[in-house]
């Protein structure tokens, strides 16, 4: 087994940064924990999940998709190099964070392809590492992930009780990782592993959910969850695997930027044809889309379920909606 | 004379004063729903996991039984009321739970003509204060968890309810931890203000949070949905966060009644609340208002007096 | 994409001077959305302008922005050339390279580049501005009047002889207000009552003329050439149709001894009555507090002597709307009483006079009455205590007028005036008596007023005193007045036998309700706001309500009667066309988005926002709306400054407007 | 399509004709200003583009002209929203952006030999334009053409000349109508709602492909007026327009259920519509 | 000419401050031509939003001008503008703005002089100031994840500031840190 202590981890990001590659991690940020890029492997914080997911690495904020400018009198439009993307390292996700990609990509390749979301995948590294943290708010294992599932990371790390991390090259990208610094890892057996703290919510039947959710388009459930649901975006923006996004011009009718950004499906307007019809006019439905979505649609449509099981929309619903709580209701109802 | 020295003793509010307040508004809920008074009251039931509570809108006996008020009820219910969020008043009369903060925003939402008192059957909460976040919640409220808006509250007692839940009870002797962050910032350097604002709306994501559990945030079309003429930018960069956040600020000032519920549910810790706080500050020193004490006519910003200040001008 | 067209002017050679309008053109020319562009010599010359026009036919312009002079100076040829290339007007600019460039800059290179700044920014406006059609307002041409002083009598009569209808609301039972009250008046001496009950005669004849007495302003609705007035008619208790004026009810009446109101109190009325004989109408009324009738239920002699059967005691309040298209106020004034509490008022009493307390001391309008042909003494100068002559007469000036600290700091204007009056008339009347004068200044502008007033001096022996009575008080049957003579220096003590108080004049109770009804603004002494202080002083800021009189302010006869013919030539101007026309900058609301917080409501000073139910089909509220009514928004943008979702817009400063100039900077 | 492509790059396209249907509505006929994308701008008859004004963003429509028609794209919109307000205010010889083409279309060569009944109420005949046109111009390949198309007024009627031209055509039957009040007194058609004015006209169903196209409410009730003439569900098609933003199947708007309406339809048979989830 | 020349943007009512303006130049007075001046009917008519876009857009300095208390042609546009202004100029200052870049004034159709003061003053004001930098930055300013060409230490404008004497403790590492530097 390949184990790297703690001092070498700090030490393998100060060298990337120092390859000029974009080392992100978690990072204290004011009073949060964000990814943000690290400029020291000091910086990188490991004792708290952060505030958004990582899903920013490829799938920004906020982009710009083109730009234009009236030259004389024509219009010019110009692409973005995204051949500038920078080569990224992503340091410290856990397995609901680093799974996130492995779930987007069917979405931003089925057939056009994003190509913004792409070339960003392709230029970056996944150093996921196993979870010994958790609240009660967390149910990763609920959707079938764990806190040591290695899926989605290139490489991934153990935390070991002595403070060093076992790890695994997942994929080659992995393996080219530890290769470059091989001087850093070291073989052995290395110390036992941290214990993973345990969950509230226990692994759920998604397929059983899954049929529930088909026969029960319409249900009391939604109009409950709606009646509470005050619409705003929190829950989307900061969800691993939610890419709902928004396109708007910004700048002059003469000169301007196109720009994709996030959006969310729970913003009353989200839907909402120019003619006036909005299929989803009321909160009832934008929810059940949510929940639709992310444990039908998806699945239907790419095999894959769209949660991670990171509780982070939990966490920040300024109203204490619970979708572990709702997925274990329909759960207990479903036959 | 008694409130007050009941005041300087607590040095926690234990769970059994919660219990009595949760059982005035069950008992009271279960009334006016049995008397059909109301069609619902909108109040809290508690959450999955431990020290949390969710707003619920109750039209049933039963329900109403399960009605409960802890310091984890912190949400401002009046944000239910008005008609671009939810619109539950459509049915009929209705009650709700407020705290005194969030009396302000209901007296706030009278004034600007989105609420009638006669629509409302108002169980108020004798409020010793609600959790801040990332504490520890234990069902007593100390010192150590009471959120931060709540050490500065003037409004324990909610004035104007139709019943009030629960007898008088502070916490004593609590910094104002709100008002110190705010003088500290306004000591700041000019520069220093400026890069302690900038990082923070930096971190925003406009997910809206803030603007959806406002409960003055009614408008139908938000100025920062609107981009033709755009006075805000729709994206999430710094430059249209900033900006959101200037234009949020000024558009509630006279009118926040200081719930803070934007700086809770701001999922990036972006301490909002200090902007209205200031905004309150500047509009009592400057017109002698303080928002959401009663319904009025008019608010500080859509009135004037010949001879307001004007030694800022030239 | 626009096609405008930039015409930069060198005005001879005060612009291109110091600018470099060829440069300016051709930089124009490059905006996005200019189609064309050129500089002249002169634009708003003949050539100049045909130019334009040509310019926006050939280049087919669907904008046009002239950099010249100041658009104060001229906007409005510009745009009357361009409407008449068939551009809408409003989609004409100017952008002011002169007044604010040319003139004030010497640097050329620096006053080019900014007067390419700009114009750069005005195409922006031009751009974004819309086509704005004017607003056609129909008027009902038919003039509602308040108040049947002389004021309202003046206006209601000049409207009426321009041929529109009139109608004139009086509060009290008959018109005259305080000028049927006035015995002599200044600066001419004439009898009052001759000059004035030929005219409410004339209003009472008058075919155009419909008078409602005893009748308040109960609501105004609508706005300018579109009033819904409705009047309160109290119950007279008299049936108006079927009263001959005969009188016989008054005589027979049981109920002699009430104070009556027109002699201030010191003659007596009975309980059915006219408040004076030459009242008009001559239709009694019923004073129910005071009729037995009514009190016990025990009398009913009116009725029984009354031939036509015109008592009805059973008679309700009702009410009329009228529908008119102007309305003038001349609600007048009331004098200052002195008692006034402290806590009912921020104004403070003049307990030191005595006035309330002691018999003697009176009011100037007292002393009207008591010098009056048709007063209570019949003309005779007779105190009230016990009917004396009084032999020495002090008479006191700025009674409440002009002292800041007792709550009043104006001028009440009339005061000097007709205490110069009053000595003449006590001199006339008393020929032995002597009249004293304490004053503070002599204030006498006005045509022949200064004469008047030297007369008094001089040629009536009134002995003028410059300086304020300090105290005062009861001596027997004398009243000491103890003051100081500034002037000389000396403390002065007279022993009257009458004291008669100038008090200051005061807006009438209740004008600020009636402002509010009226939805018009007014100061803090209640006298009622003029549009613009010098050239709107007849004018209300909301538009079709005029003023006339003394409800403005403190005015004398003739002022009121120049104001109150004012008035109604601003009615005529208004009655002259069938629509009214006006500026279309205005705001607009968008229904789709306004929440009816109605903040726009609160801050429009021209109370041009009315709240307007949105339903659905089956007739259910959907939601409440603001809607500006165009024939009354006064076009200040106030409104959209403030609503905070930009659900109102000023028609031709829109956002997008204002946005892309300053994206233009 | 090309590997690396920016899939939200439009391509220019000049406007080179702008007729006004009615007051509110406009079409722009496009031409791109790329040689090598105008010639090799290919389309099927049912797909839609995302045009863009720059400076305001992007809108969907479908592409109104017949794919046959080659050298210019149009597009038929109402002026309704931000974008299409803005895309009336350009004009001749602006510039516009055009992305796409999106979508699935109307399977025409399924329809070789069999009669078709277009069905369309006010705005929406743009999307079945293109259908008919394309068959016009391939018209022996069909048998019976008919044409059913309903507007609020007289005045909200679109392609109000080539309604003409249709009926004046031997091969084609139109049947056009205005609800009640709508009617102007010259008005040569019918006055009533398309769903009834449908069920008068019968078309056969035999061996015919009914086309139908208009808002929710029209649909909701002509989709049983089918039923009843005797078209099976499967010989029923319709387009859908949902919000759409990216056009490509990522931004999560206009998806009904499972299925993307940019990628998986706009087109759909009426079996398909009814399968999908009661969203619609 | 000098070296920094300042965009100062002022928001004038037309009734006063505009006919201030133009009485200056029938005087022929002479002031900077850094302003800008944009028209309102009244000052009432000036959102603060205006204040805040024409910084984002580039001004240096604002000025807002109109008609004297009791002046305003509009009755009270100016009394409701002083009051936002008082309330915007406070949320200015908290958030860091310089307040001295940001000018109000009351100068009346009579007041040519007076406008040649102001605009003069809060011109040269500025000038001594320097450019602001604040929101012309933030326009530009992108998010870590947004930016084409980030790289760590560049995108966000931040710089290596780890203590690499403490991480680098082993001569291997300094070899293998060195070997890549």
């Amino acid at each position: 087994m390949q184990i790297i202590t703690e001092q070498n981890l700090r030490n393998l990001i100060d060298l990337l940064v120092k390859e000029a590659k974009l080392v992100v991690g978690p990072k204290l940020s004011g009073s949060v924990v964000l990814y943000e890029p690290l400029t020291a492997g000091t910086e990188l914080t490991l004792d708290a999940l952060p505030r958004r997911s990582s899903k920013e690495l490829f799938f920004p904020v906020c982009e710009d998709i083109l730009s234009y400018k009236r030259e004389g009198g024509a219009m010019k439009v110009t692409d973005v190099d995204r051949s500038k993307f920078p080569e990224t390292v992503l340091f410290g996700a856990p397995p609901c964070d680093a799974g996130s990609p492995s779930i987007l990509d069917a979405v931003m390749s089925w057939d056009y392809k994003d190509e913004f979301y792409l070339e960003r995948r392709k230029k970056s590294t996944i150093v996921g590492i196993a979870c010994t943290k958790g609240d009660d708010a967390c149910f990763c294992r609920a959707v079938g992930l764990a806190p040591d599932t290695e899926n989605g990371s290139d490489l991934f790390l153990t935390p070991l009780k002595d403070g060093s991390y076992a790890c695994n090259a997942v994929t080659e990208k992995g393996q080219a990782l530890v290769a470059a610094h091989k001087n850093l890892f070291a073989e052995g057996a290395g110390a036992e592993p941290v214990p993973f703290v345990d969950q509230a919510v226990q692994k759920l039947d998604l397929v059983k959910i899954k049929k529930w959710l088909e026969e029960h388009f319409e249900d009391p459930l939604w109009e409950r969850i709606a009646d509470i649901c005050v619409g705003c975006g929190a829950c989307a923006f900061i969800c691993p695997a939610c890419h709902c996004f928004d396109i708007n011009d910004e700048g002059s009718t003469d000169d301007g930027v196109r720009r994709k950004h996030w959006d969310a499906c729970g913003f009353a307007k989200f839907t909402n044809h120019a003619s006036g019809h909005n299929p989803r006019d009321v909160q009832n439905k934008r929810y059940r889309n949510r929940i639709m979505h992310k444990f039908k649609y998806y699945d239907d449509k790419f095999g894959k379920t769209l949660c991670t099981g990171c509780g982070r929309c939990i966490r920040a619903c300024p109203v204490g909606i619970d979708i572990a709580e709702i997925l274990e209701t329909i759960n207990g109802k479903a036959e | 004379m008694n409130a007050k020295a009941n005041k300087n003793q607590l040095t926690s509010i234990e769970p059994a004063y919660y219990e009595a307040v949760t059982e005035a508004i069950r008992k009271e809920a279960v009334k006016i729903l049995k008397e059909d008074t109301v069609v619902g009251v909108v109040g809290y039931l508690p959450g999955r996991r431990k020290g949390t509570a969710t707003p619920a809108l109750v039209t049933s006996v039963e329900e109403a039984e399960k009605l409960v008020f802890s310091p984890a009820c912190v949400n401002n219910l009046s944000v239910y009321l008005t008609k671009a969020k939810k619109g539950v008043l459509k049915q009929g009369k209705v009650g709700i739970v407020a705290k005194g903060c969030d009396m302000r925003a209901l007296a706030g939402l009278m004034t600007e003509s989105q609420l009638q008192r006669e629509d409302l059957f108002i169980i108020g909460v004798v409020c010793p204060g609600v959790y801040g976040f990332g504490v520890e919640r234990t069902g007593t409220l100390t010192e150590a968890n009471i959120a931060r808006k709540c050490r500065e509250c003037i409004v324990h007692m909610p004035e104007g309810a139709d019943v009030a839940a629960g007898t008088h009870a502070e916490l004593a002797d609590l910094t104002p931890e709100e008002a110190e962050e705010m003088a500290r910032i306004e000591a700041m350097p000019q520069a220093e203000r400026w890069a302690f604002w900038k990082e923070h709306f930096s971190r925003c994501i406009r997910c809206m949070a803030c603007r959806q559990v406002c409960p003055f945030c009614y408008c139908e079309q938000c100025l920062c949905d609107k981009n033709r003429p755009q006075a805000v930018e729709s994206s999430p960069r710094p430059a249209g966060n900033m900006a959101w956040h200037l234009v949020r600020a000024m558009h509630l000032a006279g009118r926040c009644g200081g719930c803070a519920e934007c700086e809770r549910v701001c999922p990036m810790d972006i301490p909002l609340n200090l902007l209205n706080r200031r905004m309150a500050k500047e509009l009592k020193e400057l017109y002698d208002y303080e928002a959401g004490l009663a319904p009025v006519e008019k608010g500080p910003l859509n009135q004037y007096k010949e001879d307001d200040d004007q030694s800022f001008i030239k | 994409m626009s096609r405008i067209g930039v015409f930069v002017c060198h005005c001879g050679e005060n612009i291109s001077r110091t600018v470099d309008v060829e440069q300016v053109a051709k930089a124009a020319g490059e905006i996005p959305g200019v189609a064309y562009s050129c500089d002249y010599k002169y634009m708003c010359s003949d050539p100049g302008q045909t130019l334009l026009k040509k310019a926006v036919a050939e280049h087919k312009l669907d904008g046009v922005l002239v950099a010249a002079c100041s658009p104060r100076m001229h906007e409005k040829t510009f745009r009357k050339a361009a409407e008449s290339a068939g551009l809408n007007p409003y989609l004409c600019e100017m952008a002011n390279i002169r007044e604010h460039c040319s003139w004030v800059h010497e640097d050329r290179e620096m006053a080019t580049e900014k007067a390419t700044g700009i114009v750069k920014l005005m195409v922006e406006r031009v751009r974004k501005g819309k086509s704005l059609a004017p607003i056609t307002v129909p008027v009902t041409k038919r003039a509602l009047v308040i108040g049947g002083g002389i004021a309202g009598i003046q206006a209601a009569l000049d409207i009426a002889d321009a041929g529109h209808r009139v109608v004139l609301v009086e509060r009290d039972p008959s018109i005259g207000g305080h000028m049927a009250q006035l015995s002599e008046t200044f600066p001419t001496l004439d009898c009052s009552q001759c000059i004035m009950t030929p005219k409410m005669v004339d209003v009472a004849n008058h075919p155009n003329i419909t008078l409602y007495t005893y009748a308040e302003i109960e609501k105004v609705d609508g706005y300018i050439g579109n009033f819904q007035v409705t009047v309160k008619h109290k119950a007279r208790s008299v049936d108006e149709s079927k009263c001959t004026g005969c009188g016989v009810c008054m005589t027979k009446c049981p109920k002699k001894k009430i104070p009556n109101e027109f002699d201030q109190g010191h003659g007596m009325r009975p309980a059915i009555y006219v408040p004076f004989p030459q009242a008009v109408p001559n239709t009694p009324v019923i004073d129910r507090e005071n009729c037995t009738m009514f009190q016990s239920g025990k009398c009913g002699v009116c009725a029984k002597v009354c031939g036509p059967g015109a008592v009805d005691y059973e008679q309700t309040d009702s009410f009329t709307v009228e529908d008119v298209g102007a309305i003038v106020v001349a609600t007048g004034f009331k004098l200052y009483t002195i008692d006034r509490k402290p806590e009912d008022s921020p104004i403070q009493g003049y307990g030191e006079f005595g006035y309330g307390t002691i018999p003697d001391v009176i009011d100037g309008m007292t002393f009207e009455r008591l010098a009056s042909a048709s007063g209570p003494t019949g003309g005779k100068i007779l105190r009230p205590s016990d009917g004396k002559e009084p032999k020495q007469v002090v008479f006191i000036q700025c009674v409440g007028s002009r002292a800041r600290e007792k709550g009043i700091s104006y001028c009440s204007k009339v005061c000097c005036m007709y205490t110069a009056k009053h000595t003449m008339l006590y001199h006339h009347k008393v020929h032995d008596g002597q009249a004293y004068v304490f004053f503070m200044d002599a204030r006498t502008p006005g045509k022949g007023y200064d004469e008047f007033w030297r007369r008094a001096v001089e040629e009536e022996e009134a002995v003028y005193i410059r300086g304020m009575v300090s105290r005062m008080y009861q001596k027997g049957d004398k009243i000491v007045v103890m003051g100081s003579d500034i002037q000389v220096g000396v403390q002065v003590e007279i022993e009257a036998d009458l004291v008669v108080l100038a008090t200051a004049v005061q807006a009438q109770d209740g004008a600020d309700l009636l402002a509010q009804k009226l939805g018009i603004s007014y100061d803090k002494y209640n006298f009622y706001s003029e549009a613009h202080a010098k050239l709107k002083p007849v004018e209300c800021a909301t538009a079709g309500i005029y003023l006339a009189g003394a409800c403005q302010g403190p005015k004398d006869i003739p002022d009121t009667v120049s104001q109150a013919s004012a008035a109604a030539a601003k009615v005529m101007t208004l009655f002259a066309k069938d629509q009214l026309e006006r500026d279309p900058v205005v705001a607009k609301v968008n229904e789709k988005y306004c929440v009816g917080c109605f903040a726009c409501k609160k801050v429009c000073a021209y109370g041009a926002i009315e709240e307007k139910e949105i339903r659905d089909r089956q007739g259910n509220l959907v939601k409440k709306v603001a809607y500006v009514n165009p024939g009354v928004c006064g076009g200040c943008g106030t409104c959209q400054a403030t609503c905070p979702s930009k659900s109102i817009e000023l028609d031709g400063y829109t956002d997008e407007q204002i946005m892309a100039m300053i994206e233009a900077l | 399509m090309c590997e690396s492509k920016n899939i939200y790059l439009p391509n220019l396209a000049t406007i080179e004709t702008i007729v006004d249907e009615t007051p509110d509505v406009r079409t722009l006929r496009l031409v791109f200003q790329d040689e090598a994308v105008r010639e090799n701008f290919n389309f099927r008859a049912g797909q839609f583009a995302e045009y863009s004004s720059f400076g305001f963003g992007e809108s969907t429509f479908c592409i109104a002209s017949a794919p046959t028609r080659k050298g210019y794209i149009e597009c038929c919109f109402r002026s309704v929203g931000r974008v299409t307000e803005s895309l009336r205010r350009l004009e001749v010889g602006d510039t516009v952006g055009v992305r796409g083409p999106y979508g699935n279309s109307f399977p025409i060569e399924e329809f070789y030999g069999k009669s078709l009944v277009f069905i369309a109420g006010g705005i929406a005949l743009p999307p079945l334009r293109t259908v008919i046109w394309n068959c016009l111009d391939l018209r022996d390949k069909f048998k019976d053409i008919t044409i059913v198309y309903g507007a609020r007024s007289e005045a909200d009627l679109v392609y109000k000349h080539e309604l003409k031209e249709w009926q004046e055509r031997g091969d084609v039957r139109l049947v056009k109508c205005v609800d009640p009040g709508g009617a102007g007194p010259d008005f040569d058609g019918k006055v009533g709602f398309v769903p009834t004015v449908l069920e008068e006209a019968a078309p056969s169903a035999e061996n015919t492909i009914a086309l139908v196209c208009g808002p929710p409410i029209m649909i909701k009730f002509t989709l049983p007026v089918l039923e009843r003439l005797g078209f099976s569900d499967d010989n029923i098609y319709t387009t859908l327009e949902n919000r759409m933003k990216c056009g490509v199947g990522k931004c999560g708007r206009c998806n009904v259920g499972n299925v993307y309406v940019c990628k998986d339809g706009p087109v759909f048979t009426a079996r398909e519509v009814k399968a999908m989830s009661q969203e619609f | 000419m000098h070296d920094f020349e300042p965009k100062i943007v002022a928001f004038v009512c037309t009734w006063c401050t505009y006919a201030g303006a133009d009485l200056a130049g029938t005087s022929r007075m002479q002031y900077p031509p850094n302003v800008r001046v944009l028209k309102f009917p009244c000052t009432g008519r000036i959102d603060p939003v205006f204040i805040l876009r024409a910084f984002q857009k580039g001004a240096d300095g604002v000025l807002v001008s109109g008609c004297h208390p009791g002046d305003c042609h509009y009755m009270a546009g100016n009394f409701h503008a002083r009051r936002r202004f008082a309330a915007f100029r406070a949320l200015l200052d908290f958030i860091g703005v310089d307040l001295n870049r940001l000018q109000f004034s009351w100068v009346s159709a009579a007041e040519g002089g007076k406008w040649v003061e102001v605009v003069t003053d809060l011109t040269e004001r500025v000038r001594t100031m320097g450019p602001m930098p604040e929101f012309k930055e933030l326009e530009h300013e992108e998010l870590w994840s947004t930016f084409a060409e980030a790289t760590a230490g560049k995108s966000t404008g931040l710089n290596i500031t780890g203590d690499r004497s403490q991480v680098l403790n082993t001569p291997e590492l300094k070899e293998a840190y060195d070997s890549i530097s």
